[in-house]
């Protein structure tokens, strides 16, 4: 007699569609765009309307050899930026990977800052070290862009440990792309935060790729939210194009971070409008899949529906249009302006001080 | 004093910074009710609880990384690895987070976390589990690596480096767990960046770290017995590196060998090596020598194992050779 | 209008018994004992009592210093070990773990050339370099034990990958333990296995501990086999206290391998009654718990099952004892009168030659 | 014979031993029809196919372990990781894995595996983007380690790499991959171990690897006009090491300057000054200097990563403090 095998079990087969937060009926964000939210909403807009032309500032000054080193651009990915962002506290932390400058923006730090860091300039948020990659502020709880893919998963597990342990009310939002999962750093990481439950976002920017290969050549789990089951974290799959979405998502997850102390796997679905990074031409993808998803642009979208409901006219968006050139003029103006670094502080900060150390040494 | 093993040195500092500051807690696998695989945190779970004392799954690069995490943002980690072997999984976080960090952000926030582990050979662990690793951490700026090689110095170091602001690489050795010696009573601080003379001598220098310094001194003992009277200076911290201390000895003494439980080539051994000739050249009398493992994986078979170790009569073999006829009977 | 949230997905809550292969209905095996087949399942059975008896004289050897280093004993676990190496061909490849006697033992790599092993001396399988954590026989294509925990996954994926470039029909096994799904490599080495579509057979030997942490202090996943839903490959649960039930899921994941070119996760759970090594005296489990697992002992379930079918008789019993005894004391004798390695091999087995190398150099 | 660059040189290199021996494979990330981060294998995806250039997920240890592996049953694979930043992820594959599986099993089987990769800083790629990491390798028995210098010997020891039956870290330097220079038509092997006098000179040495070569030969050039004569030695590799080339140079010229792109303490140069000093002391009219980047986390801005770099006017400087009275002008 032969034995029945056990059929291999599998999660269940859920298709792009079915996964993206909300449905059809209900559109995400259907019942915000109402007045009182105005203000709010606008100043939404207007962030990602500043992500989009700070970012175009800094491919140009890129091309003029202002900015040197890599360059890696949030454009095409504004609503998951701004939507994300929007729905944390400002006690909150966020660490972030190499694309991070609008992550940064959105948290409140000067564009100002931001561009003279990718001028390498001393006013720079980290004071011309970091460049692109590495912009960072302690004030605004922004704890970096880290450039190893994966490397600062687990420092947003252990911020969240500390959260708990300080018994604070902040949570920390951990920001990765799609690529970054299968690497050994996020299974540690993720594995680890619902052990311990810490208040931590995982929030994947799935933008479709990594450098020149697709998710599909990268994973067999192209539905990133998915691969919380091998935690039995909770997880979702939400429309990164959408702002509103993203923001109510975001907040769902928050919310399980700071009221029950437990962490999410968070996928929002976007793409990357320009190459990896400036020296990528981007071969790799047909124009009409680009094609396709610029015609999903955040930006577009998302005025067409604040236009929708009266929220905004086009004298409006002129308006906002106008006051964005001028804040990244002036940040642009500000980085150049700027001064490098004084070589006589090539030595500073490798170490922070040590008041012990001081103390013991009688130095 | 009290005459206390390295292990319960260690226990000692952690005990104290813990309560003295809160904000300390130690994470690593195994080291709660367990006690940690050597036993160093025996007891600290009862103490300070499951919070303070936590257990963590077999993911180091997690656990230095979340180490770094938390000391981000104002907890002051102490971080296990089990041994020295298992770290190579979690080096990306030590030199790629937790040296850069303050650096490469403009100084706007400190990383004080200490990541302690045992090193060393000669118990039959094989090639996988009896390797030095000290200098990948030596050579990294932004990180302070610290070889207590004495129960004194294991206590007082291990509090330096918990109030320390920066990542500190505390490493151990796994031979010297059981040794003893005595540690003040009352509350002391060893400082970074000062060697020690552990045996004054003026024949020639002998320089090393971690348990090479007791290997060091019993050939001191041996080379006295014939006549020949060795300065042995113990580094304490590779980074910061107190090379005057060593470099005075050798002005005196005119010799020099360095002893070092890792591999020769590429070694701590080479750098100690190469800055003395640069500070003592002018007094040399023989160029400096170097006493090491040999370059092998280790072998686990005891016989080839021993053969492979450094050991007293190498160092006083090697002093030997170095000194003037007069001294070779 | 407040936005239904979506709720977060999971992979299916599945109980630890509904999940191990086969079901109360039809033990796993029950047909197979047969006497067609007696033969074979003596031979296991012998296997079984020759593991047991080797690691209990190892155990001793290692009381007496004979061996040195770590010592981990595969006691308590024969039939995952002969199960699973039961049913693999000759031209299959194995990577383990540090507790390994027993695989090797099985794969047919000879008991003296292990206990000599363990002894450290020239015979030995690793003459004498190795131990007990790196016991390898080419021959045998038992690829060796590994010390580093989750190490060896990666070097099974890149042999599977191997498999198929040769055109092979031989497929790839690789053995860890349950506190190893929780490492880097074990993430990684999944994904790329089923990315790849490699013959591998994970087999995870969960004996409920690693060290002195139960599975549920290391993971939110304790059924390990659920792991797999965040690679979409294969998996099974199965009693790995029943060598029929291992012998059977191995051999339905080695025929995936080997006919559909797709890797499982196989989980066998198990107990190790004594410590994690020689040193661990295992006191962070009850009495009473190791008493359990000990009602289950492999060996005498499986003799009881023989014994009922006839397939075997006390004399039988005995002399397989005696047999096994002989061999076991044999190989210690081996071992104990090998000589050690030379000195003056310390520097030998550093580097391969290479021929080419040779040609250039004209040495 | 033809001038190429070091890309296209490696490129050859890799494209030949793949026509002449199937078992050769190459697979990293975005090696195939991206062609590589940094287009060296761009084209041989076209040519060989998918199982031959094998793109991988973002997983640096399963990338270095699967060709460990491949490389156990019969293959010989070569692995790209993007760049040596991007390794520590995956050193203990390369280290406990690669390095040991020779010996610690008795030689019973080989790991004919090449991990290429580029080092290296100069681009503003801050902290986390412009390291060397080549000393971690080169202080590992049971490694190969080679640094090529030039196209010719970017071509010939890559081919040497391959069909060397030992894990071999092939370490590329992002700044030389536009370089060009002279690579014979005909093939060609350039065996390890064996350092080359890039430059003759009689007054003072110059020891380098890799990029250093070049700004060692622009430093040489400068003196020249200064009427010191410098003798530039590019080590090659760096295990094996062949340091009698270099030894043999400092008994001529009597002084040495080590150049290294790495940080200086306990890195490469520390190594190669403390051998010299062994095997050329009673030659030596000066102790042995090194100059190498500053030791900081590299900083992004320009200025600052232009001044932590070592320069030929580093070099040069050196050396006429170095020299006696007569050749400072
Ligand atoms: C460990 C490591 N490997 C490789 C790289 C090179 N690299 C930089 S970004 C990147 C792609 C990451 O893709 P994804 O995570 O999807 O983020 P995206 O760039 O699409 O936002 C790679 C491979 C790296 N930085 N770190
Ligand atoms: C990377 C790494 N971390 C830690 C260790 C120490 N260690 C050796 S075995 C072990 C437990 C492994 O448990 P498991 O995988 O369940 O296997 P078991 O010993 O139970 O068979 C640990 C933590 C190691 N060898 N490697
Ligand atoms: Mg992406
Ligand atoms: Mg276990």
């Amino acid at each position: 007699m032969v034995m029945k095998p056990a059929e291999p079990r599998r999660a269940p087969e859920l298709s792009a569609e079915s996964a993206v937060g909300g449905s059809a009926q209900s559109p995400p964000g259907a019942g915000f765009l109402t007045p009182d939210r105005q203000a709010q909403l606008l100043h939404w807009y207007e962030q990602m309307v500043l992500i989009r032309q700070f970012e175009e500032a800094a491919a140009e000054m890129y091309t003029r050899a202002k900015i040197g080193g890599y360059l890696h651009l949030n454009i095409g990915e504004e609503a998951t930026v701004v939507g994300s962002m929007g729905a944390l506290a400002p006690q909150d932390y966020v660490f972030s990977n190499y694309r991070e400058h609008g992550h940064a923006i959105v948290r409140g730090v000067s564009p100002r800052a931001v561009m003279a860091e990718l001028f390498g300039k001393a006013t720079g948020t980290s004071k011309g070290r970091g460049g692109s990659m590495h912009i960072f502020d302690v004030e605004k709880r922004f704890l970096g862009g880290y450039g190893i893919v994966g490397g600062a998963l687990p420092l947003a597990v252990g911020a969240g440990f500390a959260m708990t342990y300080q018994s604070s009310d902040a949570i920390v939002m951990s920001v990765f792309g799609d690529g970054s999962t299968n690497i050994g750093a996020f299974h540690e990481s993720l594995n680890m935060a619902e052990l311990w439950k810490t208040p931590v976002v995982f929030l994947c920017v799935n933008n479709l790729y990594a450098m020149g290969k697709s998710v599909a050549e990268e994973t067999p789990v192209t539905e990133i939210w998915r691969k919380a089951c091998a935690y039995d974290m909770a997880a979702e799959r939400v429309d990164g194009m959408d702002l509103l979405a993203v923001y109510e998502a975001t907040t769902r997850a928050a919310d399980r971070a700071r009221q029950d102390r437990r962490p999410t796997l968070l996928e929002a679905v976007t793409y990357r409008y320009r190459g990896h990074s400036m020296a990528d031409a981007g071969t790799y993808r047909t124009a009409e899949e680009v094609e396709h998803w610029r015609r999903r642009d955040p930006i577009v979208t998302f005025r067409g529906k604040l236009i929708s409901v009266g929220l905004i006219d086009e004298a409006g968006v002129d308006e906002i249009d106008k006051r964005v050139e001028e804040i990244v003029t002036d940040a642009v103006e500000f980085a150049d302006q700027s001064p490098f670094p004084d070589l006589s502080t090539l030595y500073d900060f490798i170490y922070c001080e040590s008041a012990e150390e001081r103390e013991v040494t009688g130095g | 004093m009290a005459k206390i093993t390295y292990r319960e040195a260690l226990r000692q500092a952690l005990r104290e910074e813990m309560q003295r500051d809160p904000s300390v807690f130690l994470l690593g696998e195994d080291i709660a009710q367990f006690g940690g695989a050597y036993k160093v945190t025996q007891g600290l779970y009862d103490e300070f609880g499951p919070e303070r004392v936590k257990d963590t799954p077999i993911s180091e690069e997690a656990i230095v990384g979340a180490g770094i995490g938390a000391a981000m943002v104002g907890l002051r980690p102490v971080a296990e690895i089990m041994t020295i072997n298992f770290i190579l999984v979690a080096i990306d976080q030590i030199i790629n987070n937790a040296a850069k960090i303050s650096y490469m952000f403009g100084g706007q926030v400190c990383v004080p976390v200490v990541i302690r582990t045992p090193q060393g050979a000669g118990h039959q662990l094989g090639a996988q589990h009896s390797q030095n690793f000290d200098v990948y951490f030596a050579y990294v700026p932004g990180l302070k690596v610290v070889c207590p090689a004495t129960p004194a110095d294991a206590k007082g170091m291990l509090k330096t480096a918990i109030r320390d602001n920066n990542p500190v690489l505390f490493i151990e050795n796994l031979a010297l767990y059981n040794t003893v010696g005595e540690v003040p009573e009352e509350e002391y601080l060893v400082p970074f960046g000062k060697a020690r003379i552990a045996r004054e001598g003026r024949d020639i220098t002998i320089v090393a770290h971690s348990r090479m310094v007791l290997t060091a001194m019993e050939a001191a003992d041996k080379l006295a017995k014939e006549g020949i009277e060795a300065e042995v200076v113990d580094l304490r911290t590779l980074r910061p590196l107190d090379i005057q201390t060593p470099a005075e000895s050798v002005r005196k003494t005119t010799r020099a060998i360095v002893v070092g439980e890792d591999w020769r080539s590429y070694g701590v051994s080479a750098e100690i090596a190469a800055t003395l000739q640069e500070e003592a050249f002018d007094y040399l009398d023989a160029p400096i020598a170097r006493v090491n493992t040999a370059g092998i994986p280790m072998p686990y078979s005891k016989p080839l194992e021993s053969a492979a170790l450094p050991h007293a009569d190498k160092i006083v073999a090697t002093a030997k050779a170095m000194l003037p006829r007069r001294f070779r009977k």
